[in-house]
């Protein structure tokens, strides 16, 4: 079953030289791994600018600088408020970054110890938990922020705490799955033996092993949030004015097509790039964390 | 195809994966219905080769040399993948190593034995089916018609690798390589596929190249043997050569290694290392010795020694004299009565609840300082034993008592001092070590829990790395190791690691479940010396389970064999061994290939 | 089988249960009154206390829900406090266009995704399956409605080769149905492809790593003729699994997409619901969509048990 | 029913029209909004009198009527031979009971209060109605002539919600909500037969969807364009008009006169000066709108050009606030979820920011959240909304009560005088209230929004006027 692939030990001396080659070359970075974290680098770095410096202000209006095409004061032009559009777009990350950190961390805080404690209490205890998750998942993260917008009014919180409700299922099957295989390895078995308590076990052992699935999921559901956001502003119900926001500039853009394209394209290429770099971080983690996926490198 | 006077010829064959060479300049050539093995340890480079030979390496690795087929044509080496598909199956065949994974798992078994006749067109679709049948009667199938519709998981590991066997044999290959086939399975059944596969070449003509790091089974299978040691064949010869006069060293070490029968003047295993003072050629009159104890079950076996380096023994001899003490010390763990029966949640969506009685009715007692192994076949419940005793699980019923504790409806909190006592070495030593800890906090983490420790009292830092440093020398670890992680080390240097975390706490049970069963013979040796000394050194009671009878025989005094969740025999190891009671133990007494029993027969 | 569909039901009617009991509470916290938002500013309070009465919205919440549940079990959603209309037909209307509108979508999704991603998987080494795989990447980041904009304004405004939205009923007009749906499908479609393609591909490439593949290569079939043969349908299973997730969240979420084709689809109706406060639509729309989803989720169960015979009753 | 019409295969008699905000029924005596009335009115119900595009007052049902010397009686002359279409004469009886039932129970609608003024009425004959107010007003018969005034069949308002009966030129032939209304023409209609007898009305989320629709001839006219921005890539093309029509319709800034800072004049016409209107126009709304100044529409008999009252001034707002001790004001903006709305905010945020009033934006869902909150509650400090409804002044700023909460202690009286003085009486009296209002800075009106139409260059007859909610369709045509 097992298969082992390191050179015998006919010493007792740990063998480094070809397991941890071997290791290393297995553990260099995929392509996508790269370009993934570059382009989330580029957004981040974009948001730390801005919170320091943007080209304009990016919520004042000048009236006499309405839709100007891209120019070298204003490089994506400016809106129909008179508005850069690059300070927008540099403003606009703070959101997307924003949006994604709360969804996806609430969705983390909540779904990840109910997925544990289902996966480590398999009985009526856990199976409550995950009925409980099947109904959450009836209840896709727009439906709950269509409601959620009404209820407590639209706006980038209403919306960040829908979608991270929303995620909850989706971490807390992903920590589960990971904490049954992990609750049947033999180390569990093991520090069982060894007078451990259930807690110590969750945190020792089961949480950092699957902490590959979980950041994995993490970084997929970044991009689905950030995705979530820009619908949302589309709809009238995500970030709502002045804060700049990407979804919104697209949808504002709108009306701009066939006349001013430049709108468009600079919020859409931003979120592209986003939503883009995570599934590109999503899927190089996958390689590196997913033993099954990497002997395909 | 009948031309040719070779089945497989293979000339300098080099596989390299980027700037490593993992196959150098491997020449051999097998005639029609000649048997060849290829042995050596994991990772020599065995499966490379026999994938190389079938055109079934990955893209990223590349090859240089020559393969032939018969009837294939020239060099296949560099060919299309379909130029090589229409030999693949007709010209030469494959038998894998993982009969649970090998097989389609949504084609009924029928069909996938058929697809290779209409894959090469030997048969017409309704032609195909119906030999099919006939195949699978061949391979000793029962029911052959129903089994044909039945889908691959609901055959057993052998019957499976029956299916493939049929499969590789429905063309008639000239060529039949078998990778493992039978490391999988159990001895009672591995006998069985063997003799299988060795009368279907005998009858067909076929060339075979079987590949298998148990040299009692290339022993059992092979005329002539290659030797494998990290991508080239060091040694090759008939199988009656190269095990009794081994040219290479390690050659000999593997041969060493692998005879658990046979101890170093200090009684202890002989490993690749200490192979210089093992003498090969006792195997031939080991092998005439046994065959007289099987005549006369009432003489104990005891060649006197001839090689000046080492003491031959049987292996029971070190801890004999300790047995009529253990007789008579009070029992430490007391099973009386114990079932265990587990329902399995439905499978899938039509399933109902399965039950499966993994344990029916045991009764044992093992007394303080006994080394108690366990054996039996796949599934019989050894390793369920194993858990109820450790407190890992609950009998259904029964009362079992470990030290003083009785485990019967115990709750995790009542079970302190069993844990303190009792700790457990598992079977894959990767996968009982955390691979997020270092070998220091892994060793340490019993230490955590001030209950395990007899004084009771919590163990400073400083203390803890005081007890693991020590542990860590005691099991031949370097100091260092404690940084480090598990995957930097190999596979019995992880096993060392997970005997040092059970006996850190000094326990006084040691449960082992399959501890040596993952290891290469080089490195099982050592990890079966040391885990002899520990318990010497400790006094430990030992709890040894395995499938490997030569194992448990050559480690422990008493020994129970278990089948379909029941023990059929218990008795002190030797009598066990040389007048098998029961029917089962007889059987797979005989099952179990030695390398003096087969050179006997060869 | 019957065991699966009383287990459905179960789990049917405890999320219906729980999800309608949670929405009656949230909508009625909710700021705004249905009364004030249907008779609108300078509408006296006798005539509010009026409407209350005659709608139910004043008697207790209890009350309220118990008397909805009383009327679901007889398959009525109820009338509407806003139209005024009978729910019913207008829920199964709007139920039908987005199932049309996303089923659609989901079959042009996997008549694309299928092929390429077992090309893009097949290929996974050379050129052209790291550019297919680019392209669905690329594809699973862009916005669905951006997709959609762009499309209209090729293909209906500039092209004029087909309508920029709107819903003719099939039984109305064949032609101008499939006319109109044309667009949204291909915009709602092109991003599903997108990232089931990504599902297929990795789906295949863990298939091609598998032992038995491995061995129908062995019997003699080449490396393209064994993954058709013998990985598609195991490479099924996962891929079943995302087309529901995706059935279920397209429900909804093909809002977006509705509002860019001016379709009459379900999330268009609950926004526009949860806007005008229509209490009983909302109610009625998560209760047919938990139906829905868990419709979903039976289907991808039987669709298990046909793909994998172990998944069937051990016989 | 009339699904592809392409600008130029549509037939002759058919028409799809674009709209934006679709009615959730067709009953506008239990439900609010401009939606319902925009389709029915004028089209589906008539009223005894109408008001054409100039604002005029017209007879409609009523050949003619004459007022009392003290101006409280109506004595009309109602048309012969009119049918309803559910084939019932309609008749005085019908007229009476169309007045009565506004003051009942049956109307829920808060415009009926337009209707308390009436004493009695009474069928005189069958085409001889009287109407006895309790005091003069000039506003009664105007009001007349929008939806409070639509006359119904007596037996015919069952299910008005869906099956709405009137004496009108067209009939509702179905309506699929979330989608379209169709209209059909009356073979048996009183007046003249519409030329175009089969109208479809479609409703879009969004304005941009409607402008595709129109471009890529799925359409025929966008009527009250909500994106003037796209406007100008109409302008330039021949196959389209376009239309700036007036409407009743103020975007009004509201500032809630009863709580700080607000409850100062001082910081009230800070905001006046604060605001360049003109500005907000041209970047809000694309330059399309009028500036004036006060909360009546040109249309108005009482209109007067107010909009030099508060030029706009930084600096003077800047002393006025100082003056107020209003220095580095925070005040939170509920802005409702429309596209004028939004649009506005965000210049008039930026605007006030100059002169150092911090406004944050606080986004209210419309109708629901801004109806309950800032209307019902007057729970706000600044909003921003547009008032549709004609002759709308007094109901803004004639009652404290109302959201905006102004002081009418001063204008009270006069109203109630000018509504029952001569019509003379009535405008001086009027435009004196007006007045009053404005150097009050109650409220800021921003612009009077424009009622924007693009429709195919053939078509013509179009009402671009959007004097009341109704949109007139009986006048259009299709030139060949
Ligand atoms: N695709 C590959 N790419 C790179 N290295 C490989 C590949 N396949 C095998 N190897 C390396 O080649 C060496 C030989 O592997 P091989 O599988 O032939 O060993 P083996 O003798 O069959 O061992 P075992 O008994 O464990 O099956 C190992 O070091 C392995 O890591
Ligand atoms: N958690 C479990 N749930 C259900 N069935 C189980 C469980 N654990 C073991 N079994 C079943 O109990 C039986 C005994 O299993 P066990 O693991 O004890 O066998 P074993 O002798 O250790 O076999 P092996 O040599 O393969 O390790 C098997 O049929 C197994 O399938
Ligand atoms: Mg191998
Ligand atoms: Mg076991």
């Amino acid at each position: 079953m097992t298969t082992h692939l390191d050179a015998p030990d006919a010493t007792g001396v740990p063998v480094p030289p070809p397991t941890t080659t071997a290791r290393r070359k297995r553990a260099r970075p995929g392509i996508q791994l790269i370009i993934g974290a570059s382009l989330i680098g580029l957004v981040a770095i974009v948001a730390l600018v801005s919170l320091v410096w943007t080209p304009y202000d990016p919520e004042t209006t000048v009236a006499a600088d309405r839709l100007q095409f891209p120019s070298a004061a204003h490089w994506f032009g400016t809106d129909r408020f008179g508005r850069d559009v690059l300070s927008a777009v540099m403003a606009g990350s703070q959101i997307t970054l924003l949006v994604g950190f709360i969804a996806v961390g609430i969705a983390v805080v909540v779904g990840v110890p109910l997925g544990i404690l289902a996966g480590m209490r398999q009985g009526r205890l856990g199976d409550l938990i995950m009925r409980g998750n099947d109904i959450l998942l009836a209840f896709p993260g727009l439906l709950l922020a269509i409601v959620f917008g009404a209820v407590f009014g639209a706006g980038t919180v209403t919306a960040m705490v829908a979608l991270g409700i929303g995620s909850i299922p989706a971490f807390a099957r992903v920590a589960r799955s990971g904490t049954l295989q992990v609750m049947k390895t033999d180390y569990v078995f093991a520090a069982r033996a060894a007078n451990r308590s259930e807690f110590r076990i969750a945190l020792r052992h089961v949480l950092p092993n699957i902490s590959g699935m979980i950041v994995v999921q993490c970084s997929v559901n970044f991009g689905i949030a950030v995705l979530a956001e820009a619908g949302l502003s589309f709809l009238g119900l995500g970030t709502m004015p002045p804060t700049p926001s990407w979804g919104r500039m697209l949808q504002e853009s709108q009306q701009f097509l066939g006349s001013y394209d430049y709108l468009a394209i600079a919020p859409g290429l931003a979120i592209a790039v986003a939503v883009l770099g995570f599934n590109l971080l999503g899927d190089g983690l996958r390689d590196r964390f997913d033993p099954k996926m990497r002997s395909n490198r | 195809m009948t031309s040719a006077d070779f089945a497989v010829d293979v000339r300098g064959l080099t596989v390299t994966a980027g700037s490593t060479t993992l196959v150098d300049d491997v020449t051999f050539r097998i005639a029609p219905g000649e048997r060849v093995g290829l042995i050596g340890e994991s990772g020599s480079g065995k499966s490379v080769t026999s994938t190389a030979i079938m055109g079934l390496l990955p893209d990223t690795l590349s090859t240089s040399g020559s393969v032939s087929v018969a009837g294939g044509g020239d060099n296949l080496l560099g060919k299309s993948d379909a130029r090589l598909a229409r030999l693949r199956g007709s010209a030469m065949s494959m038998v894998f190593q993982e009969p649970m994974t090998a097989l389609n798992p949504l084609m009924r078994v029928g069909r996938q034995v058929a697809e290779i006749m209409t894959i090469h067109r030997t048969a017409s679709p309704a032609e195909a089916d119906r030999r099919a049948v006939a195949l699978l009667d061949d391979v000793g199938l029962p029911n052959p018609a129903e089994t044909a519709k039945a889908y691959p998981h609901q055959l057993s590991g052998g019957q499976r690798q029956r299916v493939m066997l049929a499969m590789a044999l429905a063309n008639d290959p000239a060529l039949l390589v078998c990778d493992e086939p039978t490391t999988a399975l159990d001895v009672t059944v591995q006998k069985q596929v063997l003799d299988l596969v060795l009368r279907a070449v005998t009858e067909r003509g076929t060339g075979l190249l079987f590949i298998t790091h148990d040299l009692a089974v290339v022993a059992s299978v092979c005329e002539r043997v290659l030797v494998m040691n990290a991508g080239v064949v060091v040694e090759e010869g008939p199988i009656e050569t190269v095990f009794t006069r081994p040219q290479h060293p390690y050659t000999r070490g593997l041969l060493a290694a692998s005879d658990l029968t046979a101890t170093d003047a200090g009684g202890r295993l002989f490993t690749i290392a200490t192979a210089a003072g093992y003498d090969p050629a006792r195997l031939r009159r080991d092998a005439d010795a046994e065959t007289a104890a099987v005549d006369s079950p009432s003489s104990t076996v005891r060649t006197p020694a001839e090689a000046p380096a080492a003491v031959v023994e049987p292996s029971a001899a070190p801890v004999s004299e300790a047995a009529d003490a253990v007789s008579t010390a009070p029992p430490i763990v007391s099973v009386r009565g114990l079932t265990k029966t587990y329902v399995r949640s439905r499978s899938g969506l039509f399933g109902r609840a399965a039950r499966v009685e993994a344990l029916r009715g045991l009764d044992f007692d093992i007394r303080e300082g006994e080394r108690f192994g366990i054996v039996g076949e796949s599934g019989s419940g050894k390793s369920t034993l194993l858990r109820i005793l450790s407190g890992l699980d609950q009998p259904t019923s029964g009362d079992v008592e470990v030290v003083g504790t009785s485990l019967r409806g115990a709750k995790e909190r009542d079970l302190g001092e069993l844990r303190r006592t009792l700790q457990i070495v598992f079977q894959d030593p990767m996968g009982s070590l955390d691979p997020r800890m270092s070998v220091g906090d892994i060793v340490a983490e019993p230490l955590l829990n001030p209950a395990n420790l007899r004084s009771g009292v919590a163990a400073s830092p400083a203390e803890r790395r005081r007890l693991v440093a020590e542990m860590l020398d005691h099991v031949g670890l370097p100091a260092a190791s404690v940084e480090r992680f598990p995957h930097e080390f190999s596979g019995g240097q992880r096993q060392r690691i997970s005997i040092a975390r059970a006996l850190v706490c000094r326990p006084r049970v040691l449960v082992a479940d399959e501890p040596v069963s993952a290891l290469d013979v080089s490195v099982r040796a050592q990890v079966l010396n040391l885990l002899a000394d520990l318990v010497d050194e400790y006094g430990l009671t030992l709890v040894f389970v395995s499938h490997d009878l030569g194992v448990v025989r050559h480690l422990c005094d008493t020994v129970a064999v278990m089948r379909a969740g029941e023990i059929v025999e218990t008795g002190p190891t030797e009598q066990l061994y040389d007048a098998p009671a029961h029917e089962y133990t007889r059987q797979l007494v005989l099952a179990t290939p030695t390398l003096q029993h087969t050179l006997e027969n060869a | 089988m019957a065991r699966r569909l009383l287990s459905s039901l179960g789990q049917f009617l405890a999320t219906l249960l729980v999800a309608t009991a949670l929405i009656f509470v949230m909508l009625r916290v909710m700021p705004g009154d249905p009364a004030v938002v249907a008779l609108g500013i300078n509408a006296t309070p006798e005539a509010l206390a009026q409407w209350r009465a005659e709608y139910g919205t004043d008697q207790s919440l209890a009350l309220q829900y118990l008397q909805w549940m009383g009327g679901l079990v007889r398959g009525d959603f109820g009338t509407s406090y806003v139209t005024s209309q009978d729910l019913s037909p207008l829920i199964v209307d709007r139920v039908q266009v987005t199932l049309i509108l996303v089923g659609l979508s989901m079959l042009l999704a996997l008549l694309v995704a299928v092929p390429l991603g077992m090309l893009a998987a097949i290929r996974h080494q050379h050129p052209s399956g790291v550019v297919l795989s680019g392209i669905s990447q690329v594809g699973v980041a862009v916005p669905n409605f951006l997709v959609g904009v762009l499309l209209v304004a090729v293909f209906a405004v500039h092209l004029g080769w087909f309508p920029s939205g709107g819903w003719v009923a099939p039984a109305d007009d064949p032609v101008e149905f499939a006319r109109r749906l044309v667009l949204p499908v291909i915009a709602l479609g092109s991003v599903q492809a997108a990232i089931i393609t990504r599902y297929v591909r990795s789906a295949v490439l863990e298939i091609m790593r598998e032992d038995f593949l491995r061995t129908a290569r062995a019997k003699g079939l080449t490396k393209g003729a064994a993954l058709v043969r013998h990985g598609l349908r195991n490479a099924g299973v996962p891929v079943v699994t995302i087309v529901g997730v995706q059935l279920a969240a397209m429900l909804i979420g093909s809002v977006v997409i509705e509002r860019v084709f001016v379709i009459p689809g379900l999330g268009s109706l609950l926004v526009d619901s949860v806007g005008n406060r229509d209490l009983l639509a909302v109610q009625a729309i998560v209760a047919v969509l938990v139906l829905l989803v868990i419709l979903i989720n039976f289907l991808v169960d039987l669709a298990y048990t046909v793909l994998d015979p172990r998944l069937r009753k051990a016989a | 029913a009339g699904s592809s019409s392409g600008g130029s295969d549509t037939p002759s008699d058919a028409i799809v029209i674009g709209l934006t905000g679709e009615p959730v029924n067709l009953d506008f005596t239990t439900t609010s909004g401009a939606a319902i009335p925009q389709v029915v009115m004028n089209n589906v119900y008539e009223g005894l009198v109408t008001i054409d595009q100039e604002g005029e007052l017209q007879p409609q049902l009523a050949e003619s009527w004459e007022v009392s010397e003290d101006g409280t009686v109506y004595d009309f002359a109602l048309h012969d031979e009119v049918t309803f279409s559910d084939g019932e004469d309609f008749t005085a009886a019908d007229a009476v009971f169309s007045i009565e039932r506004v003051q009942s129970d049956a109307w829920l609608n808060g415009t009926k209060s337009k209707m308390d003024v009436v004493a009695s009425a009474e069928a005189v004959s069958d085409t001889e109605l009287r109407v006895t107010l309790s005091r003069p007003s000039n506003a009664w018969l105007f009001d007349m002539g929008t939806y409070v005034g639509a006359m119904f069949s007596e037996t015919g308002v069952d299910d008005l919600a869906t099956t709405p009966i009137g004496t009108g030129p067209y009939t509702v032939e179905s309506f699929v909500s979330g989608d379209r209304i169709t209209l059909a023409g009356r073979d048996d209609y009183w007046g003249e037969e519409p030329d175009i007898t089969d109208v479809t009305l479609r409703y879009f989320a969004d304005a941009v969807a409607s402008t595709n629709a129109l471009r890529s001839g799925d359409i025929d006219m966008v009527y009250n364009m909500q994106a003037p921005d796209l406007m100008g890539q109409f302008e330039s093309d021949d196959a389209f008009q376009v239309i700036e029509g007036t409407s009743n319709g103020e975007i009004l800034l509201s500032m809630n006169n009863r709580v700080a800072p607000f409850d100062d004049v001082r910081v009230r016409q800070a905001v006046m000066y604060a605001i360049d209107r003109q500005a907000v126009i041209d970047a809000a709304w694309a330059g399309y709108g009028t500036e004036i100044g006060a909360m009546v529409p040109p249309t108005d008999p009482y209109y007067e050009d107010l909009t030099d009252m508060y030029p706009y001034d930084p600096e003077k707002a800047r002393e006025l606030l100082a003056e107020a001790g209003a220095e580095d004001l925070s005040i939170t903006f509920d802005v409702p979820t429309r596209p004028y709305a939004t649009a506005v905010s965000e210049i008039v945020v930026s605007q006030l920011a100059e002169v150092g009033i911090d406004a944050s934006i606080q986004s209210s869902e419309f109708p629901a959240v801004w109806l309950d909150k800032v209307f019902t509650q007057a729970d706000y400090q600044m909003s921003v909304i547009l008032a549709v409804e004609a002759r709308d002044v007094l109901a803004t700023f004639n009652n404290p009560d109302y959201y905006i909460g102004y002081d009418n202690s001063k204008i009270a009286d006069q109203v109630i005088a000018a509504d029952s003085g001569t019509p003379e009486e009535y405008v001086s009296g009027m435009q004196e209230v007006v007045r009053t209002i404005s150097e009050d800075a109650a409220s800021d009106v921003l612009f009077l929004f424009p009622n924007l139409v693009v429709a195919d260059a053939d078509l013509d007859g179009i009402a671009a006027n959007a004097v009341t909610e109704s949109l007139i369709l009986s006048g259009l045509t299709w030139s060949d």
